[in-house]
């Protein structure tokens, strides 16, 4: 037999085998082939099960749940602490227990509450909004929510033992050094910023590579939704700046566990090395968790204003523009600590350029809204309330961009005022928007219209009441982190009124999450596109099925919904019997590969203990790092290990 | 240009009691604030101007469609925008452009003129933060005239002086609202800053870096006498403590200069040299005790020396538990000594 | 109800699932100091003639030994009461040596808080009176931690100062014997 | 690694100061040289008026005023020292660090020993030397509690039948030298403020001149006189304070303008830092009995941190020349104004008359601590020269018009944060063991050490009878990496003509003879004789412990040459095996701890007299 005849042999054994294999298409469709790939995506019953999905519908799922528990938590510490400054000289709560609580609140916001729902609410709508199956490696997507968890319940768990750290969410060494914090306190903060910044590298890495290969066939860069760039954005940042805060944080348990000197000022270390690296992460880190936000603006204005945003590309710019410039402003966070003053000037021109790209989006957004025709429904409102809350924080930023201002307004409550403008101006009111907006998708029920309604009016003058007057308590002198303040001083009204704002807004809260609750059973079954929204991942049931879309859609214009009025043009062929997406190129999304999707396993699960142990241990012991490596190679060899390769007899779909 | 007035309104407005604005940045009572307020000022109007015109847009376009409203559900292709809103971006991005860098140049001048004043100092002090109280030494050519004192400075009129920070544990700030802007004290580094006090008047500063359990009670009080009244306080300063007369406060002199007290304190012309604690040399004559954390006051004096601890929980000051016999003696003694 | 009482209370309730809170990081800031002061004359391990026993330990042991806050407080004592210029960091000098597991008059905590508040004959000064009985326990404390007795996770490796000995995080424990080869 | 940089230090060090004036010629040579000796009409001369004929006793620490510690004896030469032989020994019965020499008065050796401080009469006529008699002073045992730096005792002295010593509780003791009886005892220090006495007194003109110890205690130094007879105080001279207390007056005349001016022992101090600002005196004190001055060196302000004592700190690290009877100071030069590295300026001071111009000047010879050799016009205290002995950085040089040292700035310690590679350390160039000048050759032999210092200071806390420094120190091995050297120094030409590198630090006094030779003892116990010329090692006896204190010369009854020698490590040097330390602790001892981290392998504690003479 010669060698042409043998190949040819061949290749009629291939193509036998090939039409045996289920293939969505026309000869496998409707009901038949979502039977199929139902049994193909679904995953194991029971806990295990549970441990082991790989469905980044649950994953991010439960990153919402996990991160709302946590706003929740830190809510309440919040309360705790307006309770306490609601009068002069209160001594309801001691003071060391007071800086426990204002610890906890700022680590447990910004470390276990803003990025991970940003992250979580990305991992679950990401691949919807772009057509695909599922996010690209959904195993490290489940082993950075395991992640999460577990940092969130080392740093609660510490507070229960009643060793929470009581160092602030920036832990300024020597303070948070061996000498000034003794015992495990700032050991377990140290650690805690380990597990949420691996689990956030995780989940960025995921979301870069879904966004930039996994896209529809047709969906070219031009044509991907502005939230999709914005998580884009969001994930690039990640990866560059929470390498900075693994570092400090690794050279501060160095410090306080083996006796380094990296911040020790006698050997020539040096505290400002700490400011530099935390805020060097710090600063993007707030852009981090405005970003997605923005995105979510985006998504609500055009969907609510039934018009596509005004002007794609200058937002996709201001996107990208934000996030370079993010990283070149953190020593605004440092003016009063005797650097020089004209590094300090460059410093104040570069935080007052970020403000440009930010100030071009709300005119976009505007745009939008005078040429649409708005709805108010609650989203939309949440949007409003974003632009009027949000630019006033963002002004304030102006203000304290400049040296001789921020001087006198560094580390006062007017900084307290500005943060919460634009962090819960600017990311929690699109959150609650974006969480109303697309609570249908995930639950298939509508949140009810009125409780929205009363609860956004609540959040949006409770928010005004509790921070305005902050801006006052702080021009007045009272400075940062003080569980207390003398009577006198002209602080004891602002302070009154902050409190009163403060059990508002979680009264308001509250108020979402019963809507959220009582609407789960009883809310109105969603239609399809109850929002009449122009994105693919209204083109899929509510909730959707495991494997989002029987075949994958075909995208020509910004809004695939709106122009194919009928029917979306999709693309068959995918494997039904086997867990498969299409990969497409970067930036025309031309189909280019098959790809097949890991299957559910443990392995990440146990992956993400066996770190967990070995950070944990580290704080207490050197060896923990060399014992405890054993498992996790372990546990990651069994993960990476290869599945016996099928000869894959698939040509490239032309 | 005294642009106090119309500034102060908007605090009075919307706070609206009576309040002493002695640890207010309005008060205006040194050079730098002053041209604080100016510069506060300026951006206030331009930012207020910018929210305004965004606050219209955004009513504008609510209002715009909300009353033609059609109820039909109407979809379809709707992308090209008129270029009226085109050219509205662009002037909105260079409107936004120019504010800014308006206010960056504001900023920049403002922030050498200040650096400008802080050329030309003629008294020179030492700030040592320590955890949760100021360490205050003023520093002279002759040696014998260095001055240390606690908690509290005074400062002559008109006089720029260069204050020199340093700390001997964890970063704290030195902050007198009224009278500058704050500057870090950094164990390892040597920060410093210059105050040109403009008005005379008692003011209050805090750390306003948080610094541990008790960041909240480490103020200081800055008196801003005229120079001559500078030059006979810093005079009757220098004196060491007077020896006491009365039979009790002998007794409390014999108590504080051998027990616990001196381990920590110093007082002068006494045998008691600690450093730890503040130098009480002339305690009474400064106006709070424990720095800042109450005033000055007989009832006070009795409180803190008895139990520290309950006051400011987690201070380095001890509760020693004393009789009552001997806490009468020792607050005695330490009244004479003003 | 004490401010105390109440903030301990709210604690409580907010951290619902509280157990057994850790006492190596418990914080006494002392605010009334504990019952009379060290018996004077503590005598060290000796002979206990007539099948005698040692005393039972002082009741105050179980609150510093072992106790982070108070290591860190004693550090502090250590170094701005003098104790460093003659012990230096544990190697001694004018003083014996405090870092090996030789102890003249006793290594238990209590034994050195009455060694601190009596004073011995070849020089070591009697505090008994210059320091509060609070301070002389923290001070005790950290003096263990010298010869790495306390456990591990309550010391702190380093101070802000030179780097002296290795961190007590990683020093060996010795267990103290009361012996006495100095011929003193 | 330091090494290298330190090297690279010295060599930029001996580059900077090339320029100035003060330091000329430059560093001493490493190896040897070789050269012929000088002729007697080029070479200094000790002052005669204060060195009489040698009788062949040895009756006070300095064997004369002048403090040349130089025996005419030459019966014992470099021909024949390799023969030298243990003659007899005798063991003190302590072990603490043994730094003073053995007296003898007419056939009678006296041995005083550190803590508690027991006095020894051996009888020399008789086989053996057994003691004749004992006093035993016993001092408080708590004053170890506050000797900063071993419980020594630097000396005794006879005169007129009777011994005078001092004890560490601050007690001046003399004692008939025939029957061992008390004859008086006056307490002068106070242990409750931190106050001992290590020093050896120096009686002179009827008077016992007696020095406080407790530099790092924060004690007021002081010099007081007592009556011989007595033991009534003459006269009590403090070294801070106002002028009526330092006992300054009309006569006061400071060659140097910083040193004049009103009560600048108060002005020079923040206030009443100055009552607990050190300034002892421990060291050692010269008397010319011709222009019956006094001369001593005063120790280091308090505490080492120096940023809580602005200003100059008179009259701390410097030299007084005082009026014998009536205690009034004639002159003062201060080494180091604002002092901040602890150089205390306490050394031996050697009265010499060099050539100068075609006649001859009376001048003191001074190897400073701070590490410079100090020529200075005996009656005036000017600076005629200050050449650098050994490798110093600390300093940029001293400035012969205003006698000012020049401090190097980026060496001075700040608060928060450690300076690195000072040299020299804290004890200096060379500490107290003292030098000896041989009229033969001219030579100053100075037995010294080589080492640097990472100094870190912090805030010190005053608290009477404790220590008072505020300062974490380390100090290693200088440049080369041997930790002391053996140099013998010619003071006219202002060069050293050989020098030996030893590996430890060379802590003992050195003793010269009339044979041309020199005798110096190593921290490891060798005691060594090397040619007074060339600098030869000719003979070399391991002791049983560390040798630190001072060899003598004497004639015994037979009429034969004796060399005496006591071993027993301690001293702040030797405190690591004297004080039992754990040398796990580098800033132990003040930071020595950490350059002798290897002598607790090399030598044990021990206080053991050894006699040496040629055999028959």
């Amino acid at each position: 037999m010669t060698e042409l005849e043998r190949v040819r042999e061949e290749d009629k054994k291939l193509a036998a085998e090939r039409r045996k294999i289920a293939r969505d298409g026309p000869r496998l469709s409707g009901a038949k082939l979502e039977a199929r790939l139902e049994r193909t995506w679904k995953r194991p019953r029971g806990i295990l099960g549970w441990l082991a999905t790989v469905d980044h519908k649950e994953i991010g799922r439960r990153y919402i749940v996990t991160a709302l528990i946590f706003l929740a938590l830190g809510g309440a510490l919040a309360l705790l602490m307006r309770l306490q400054l609601a009068r002069p000289d209160n001594d309801m709560i001691g003071a060391s227990r007071f800086n426990e609580l204002f610890t906890m609140h700022g680590s447990t916001m910004m470390f276990l509450f803003v990025v991970p729902v940003m992250e979580g609410v990305a991992v679950y709508i990401i691949p919807l909004m772009l057509g695909t199956r599922s996010t690209a490696f959904p195993r490290l997507n489940a082993f950075s929510y395991y992640m999460y968890l577990f940092g969130g319940l080392l740093l609660w768990g510490a507070f229960a033992f009643n060793i929470a750290p009581d160092i602030g969410w920036f832990a300024y060494t020597p303070l948070s050094g061996p000498q000034f914090s003794p015992g495990k306190r700032a050991d377990i903060w140290a650690q805690m910023i380990t597990f949420t910044e691996v689990s956030a590298l995780a989940a960025a890495v995921v979301l870069v590579a879904t966004i930039l290969k996994t896209r529809a066939p047709g969906m070219t860069l031009a044509r991907m939704p502005l939230f999709a760039w914005a998580m884009l954005v969001v994930a690039i940042m990640i990866i560059f700046a929470m390498p900075s805060v693994a570092l400090a944080s690794s050279m501060l348990i160095s410090d306080r566990l083996v006796g380094t000197n990296f911040y020790n000022a006698y050997e020539h270390g040096d505290a400002l090395l700490w400011q530099h690296l935390f805020w060097f992460f710090g600063h993007p880190e707030v852009y981090i968790i405005f970003l997605p936000a923005t995105g979510f603006v985006s998504v609500i204005t055009e969907t609510f204003c039934r018009r596509p945003v005004f002007a794609y590309p200058v937002v996709v710019l201001a996107l990208i523009s934000t996030g370079i410039l993010a990283f070149g402003l953190w020593v605004h966070h440092m003016f009063a600590t005797g650097l020089p003053r004209v590094g300090y000037s460059f410093y104040t021109a570069a935080s007052m350029t970020v403000a440009i790209p930010t100030a071009l989006q709300i005119f976009c957004w505007l745009a939008t809204m005078w040429d649409g025709r708005p709805r108010f429904q609650v989203p939309m409102l949440y949007v409003v309330g974003f632009i009027v809350t949000f630019v006033i924080g963002g002004l304030t930023g102006v203000i304290i961009a400049s040296v001789p201002l921020d001087l006198q307004l560094h580390d006062t409550y007017f900084i307290v005022a500005h943060f919460h403008y634009v962090l819960i101006g600017g990311a929690v009111f699109p959150l609650l928007g974006i969480l109303t907006y697309w609570y249908p998708k995930i639950t298939g029920r509508m949140m009810s219209e009125t409780l929205g309604k009363i609860g956004f009016w609540m959040m949006f003058l409770g928010f005004q009441l509790a921070f305005f007057p902050m801006h006052f308590s702080g021009l007045l002198g009272m400075p940062r982190r003080v569980y207390t303040y003398p009577a006198g001083l002209g602080l004891e009204l602002p302070n009154l009124l902050s409190t009163v704002g403060a059990f508002v807004v979680a009264a308001a809260v509250l108020l979402f999450v019963i809507n959220g609750v009582y609407s789960l059973y009883r809310g109105a079954i969603a239609p399809p596109n109850p929002w009449d929204a122009a994105s693919l991942e209204w083109a899929t049931s509510s909730p959707p099925p495991d494997y989002n879309f029987a075949h994958i859609p075909v995208v020509k214009s910004r809004t695939p919904l709106w122009d194919e009025k009928g029917e979306l043009p999709v693309v068959t062929g995918l494997r039904a019997d086997e867990k498969e997406i299409l990969l497409t190129t970067v930036v025309a999304a031309a189909p280019d590969l098959r790809e097949p999707v890991p299957y559910p396993s443990l392995w990440p699960f146990i992956a993400s203990i066996a770190v967990g142990i070995v950070f944990i241990t580290s704080i207490f012991s050197p060896w923990a790092l060399t014992i405890g490596l054993i498992p996790c190679a372990i546990a990651l060899t069994a993960w990476f290990w290869p599945k016996e390769l099928k000869r894959n007899p698939e040509p490239v779909i032309s | 240009m005294r642009l106090r007035g119309p500034v102060l309104i908007l605090p009075l407005l919307l706070s609206g009691c009576d309040y002493q604005t002695y640890q207010s940045i309005f008060s205006g009572a040194a050079a730098e604030v002053r041209q604080f307020n100016i510069l506060f000022v300026i951006f206030l109007v331009i930012c207020a101007i910018m929210y305004a015109l965004v606050i219209a847009f955004l009513i504008v376009a609510i209002l715009r469609r909300h009353r033609a409203q059609a109820n039909v559900v109407e979809t379809g292709r709707h992308h090209e925008s008129d270029p009226s809103m085109r050219t509205g971006l662009i002037a909105w991005g260079v409107l936004v452009a120019t504010g800014l860098v308006a206010l960056a140049i504001a900023s920049f001048f403002t922030d050498r003129s200040m650096a400008k004043a802080a050329a030309s100092e003629k008294l020179s002090i030492t700030v040592t933060a320590n955890q949760w109280w100021w360490d205050v030494q003023y520093n002279s050519a002759e040696a014998s005239k260095t001055l240390r004192t606690a908690n509290e400075l005074h400062l002559p009129v008109g006089v720029p002086v260069r204050i020199t920070l340093h700390s001997n544990d964890v970063i704290h700030s030195f902050w007198v609202p009224s009278l500058a802007g704050k500057q870090d004290l950094i164990p390892g580094r040597e920060t410093d800053i210059t105050i040109v006090p403009r008005q005379i008047g008692i003011y209050r500063g805090q750390c306003a870096e948080f610094c541990g359990t008790q960041h909240a009670h480490m103020a200081l009080v800055v008196n801003v006498d005229t120079y001559a009244d500078f030059l006979k306080w810093w005079g009757h300063q220098l004196h060491p403590a007077s020896a006491p007369t009365a039979p009790l406060a002998q007794a409390g002199y014999r108590y504080v200069t051998t027990g616990q007290c001196a381990t920590c304190h110093s007082i002068g012309g006494t045998s008691a040299g600690g450093r730890v604690g503040p130098d009480l040399t002339h305690l009474a004559s400064r106006r709070t005790i424990a720095a800042g954390t109450m005033p000055m006051s007989k009832g006070n004096l009795y409180g803190w020396v008895e139990d520290p601890q309950s006051i400011k929980p987690g201070s380095r000051m001890p509760t020693i538990g004393l009789e009552p016999n001997q806490l009468h003696a020792v607050v005695a003694y330490l009244e004479t000594l003003k | 109800m004490s401010s105390r009482f109440r903030a301990s209370l709210l604690a409580l309730g907010l951290a619902a699932f509280a157990l057994a809170a850790c006492d190596r990081e418990e914080r006494h800031s002392r605010s009334k100091p504990l019952g009379e002061t060290i018996p004077a004359g503590e005598s060290p391990d000796t002979i206990w003639p007539a099948q005698g026993s040692p005393p039972p330990p002082d009741p105050r042991a179980k609150l510093y030994d072992n106790n982070a806050p108070a290591m860190a407080e004693g550090q502090f004592l250590y170094n701005q009461m003098n104790c460093v210029g003659c012990h230096s960091h544990g190697g001694g000098g004018m003083g014996p040596p405090l870092m090996d597991d030789e102890w003249r008059y006793g290594g238990r905590i209590d034994q050195i808080a009455a060694t601190i508040a009596e004073g011995r004959p070849n020089g070591m000064p009697s505090w008994r009176g210059k320091l509060t009985d609070d301070q002389i326990w923290k001070l005790a404390a950290y003096v263990r931690s010298l010869s790495g007795q306390p456990s591990k996770d309550a010391v702190a490796s380093r101070a802000e100062s030179m780097s002296a000995t290795t961190p007590q995080t990683l020093t060996p424990r010795e267990p103290a014997h009361t012996s006495d080869t100095a011929d003193q | 690694m330091r090494r290298v940089r330190t090297a690279l230090l010295g060599v930029i060090a001996v580059a900077a100061c090339a320029g100035l004036e003060a330091c000329n010629k430059g560093q001493p040579s490493t190896a040897p040289i070789k050269s012929e000796p000088l002729q007697s009409g080029e070479h200094a001369l000790p002052a005669s008026a204060a060195s009489p004929r040698d009788d062949g006793n040895w009756v006070m620490p300095s064997k004369d005023y002048a403090a040349t510690r130089f025996s005419a004896l030459n019966q014992i030469t470099p021909a024949n020292v390799s023969k030298l032989a243990i003659r007899f020994t005798f063991s003190t019965a302590t072990t603490k660090g043994y730094e003073a020499p053995p007296l003898v008065v007419n056939g009678t050796m006296y041995l005083i020993t550190p803590f508690p401080n027991f006095l020894y009469a051996l009888d020399l006529t008789k086989p053996g030397a057994p003691a004749k008699w004992v006093f035993k002073p016993k001092p408080l045992a708590a004053s170890q509690g506050v000797a900063c730096c071993d419980v020594v005792n630097r000396g005794a002295v006879y005169d007129a039948g009777k011994i005078f010593f001092n004890t560490l509780d601050g007690q001046t003791i003399a004692v008939d030298a025939n029957s061992g009886q008390q004859v008086w005892r006056t307490q002068l220090g106070d242990i409750q403020k931190g106050e001992t006495i290590t020093m050896a007194p120096l009686v002179a003109g009827g008077k016992v001149f007696v020095g406080n110890s407790g530099g790092e205690m924060g004690v007021r130094g002081w010099i007081a006189a007592l009556d011989e007879g007595s033991g009534k105080l003459a006269w009590k001279a403090f070294n801070t304070g106002p002028d009526k207390d330092v006992l300054i007056g009309p006569r006061f005349k400071p060659f140097y303008a910083s040193d004049q001016g009103k009560d600048l022992g108060v002005k020079t101090w923040p206030p009443d830092a100055w009552k607990i600002g050190g300034g002892t005196v421990w060291g050692w004190l010269s008397y010319d009995p011709e222009t019956k001055l006094v001369f001593y060196g005063v120790g280091n302000p308090g505490p080492w941190n120096a940023d809580q004592r602005p200003g100059d700190n008179k009259w701390t690290t410097g030299v007084f020349a005082r009026d014998i009877d009536t205690g009034q100071a004639a002159w003062f030069y201060q080494t180091t104004p604002h002092d901040i590295f602890d150089h205390d300026d306490i050394n031996e001071i050697i009265l010499a008359d060099i050539p100068w111009g075609n006649g001859r000047r009376p001048v003191i010879l001074r190897p400073a601590r701070a590490g410079f050799f100090y020529v200075q016009d005996r009656r005036t205290g000017q600076v005629l020269s200050a050449t650098p002995y050994g490798y110093v950085n600390a300093y940029r040089g001293v400035d012969l018009k205003t006698g000012a040292m020049l401090p190097n700035p980026d060496k001075e310690p700040k608060q928060g944060r450690v300076t690195r590679d000072i040299c020299p350390a804290a004890p200096g160039l060379k500490d107290w063991n003292p030098s000896a000048f041989s009229p033969l050759t001219g030579l100053v032999y100075i037995p010294h050490n080589n080492l640097c210092m990472d100094f870190g200071a912090m805030q010190a806390n005053y608290i009477a009878g404790t220590p008072y420094v505020g300062a974490d120190v380390k100090m290693y091995a200088g440049p080369g990496g041997n930790r002391g050297a053996f140099t013998a120094w010619d003071p006219v030409h202002r060069r050293a003509v050989w020098e030996i590198k030893e590996d430890l630090p060379v802590w003992s006094p050195a003793l010269a003879t009339g044979g041309g030779l020199v005798f110096y003892g190593t921290m490891d116990g060798w005691f060594k004789a090397v040619d007074a010329r060339t600098g030869r090692e000719l003979w070399k006896f391991k002791a049983g412990s560390g040798i630190i204190g001072q060899p003598i010369s004497y004639r015994g009854p037979d009429g034969r040459q004796y060399i005496a020698v006591v071993a027993g490590v301690g001293g702040w040097a030797g405190a690591v095996v004297s004080g039992k330390m754990d040398t796990r602790d580098p800033t132990g001892a003040l930071g020595f701890a950490n350059a002798v981290k290897d002598l607790p392998m090399k030598t044990t504690a021990g206080g053991m007299l050894y006699v040496f003479t040629l055999p028959r």
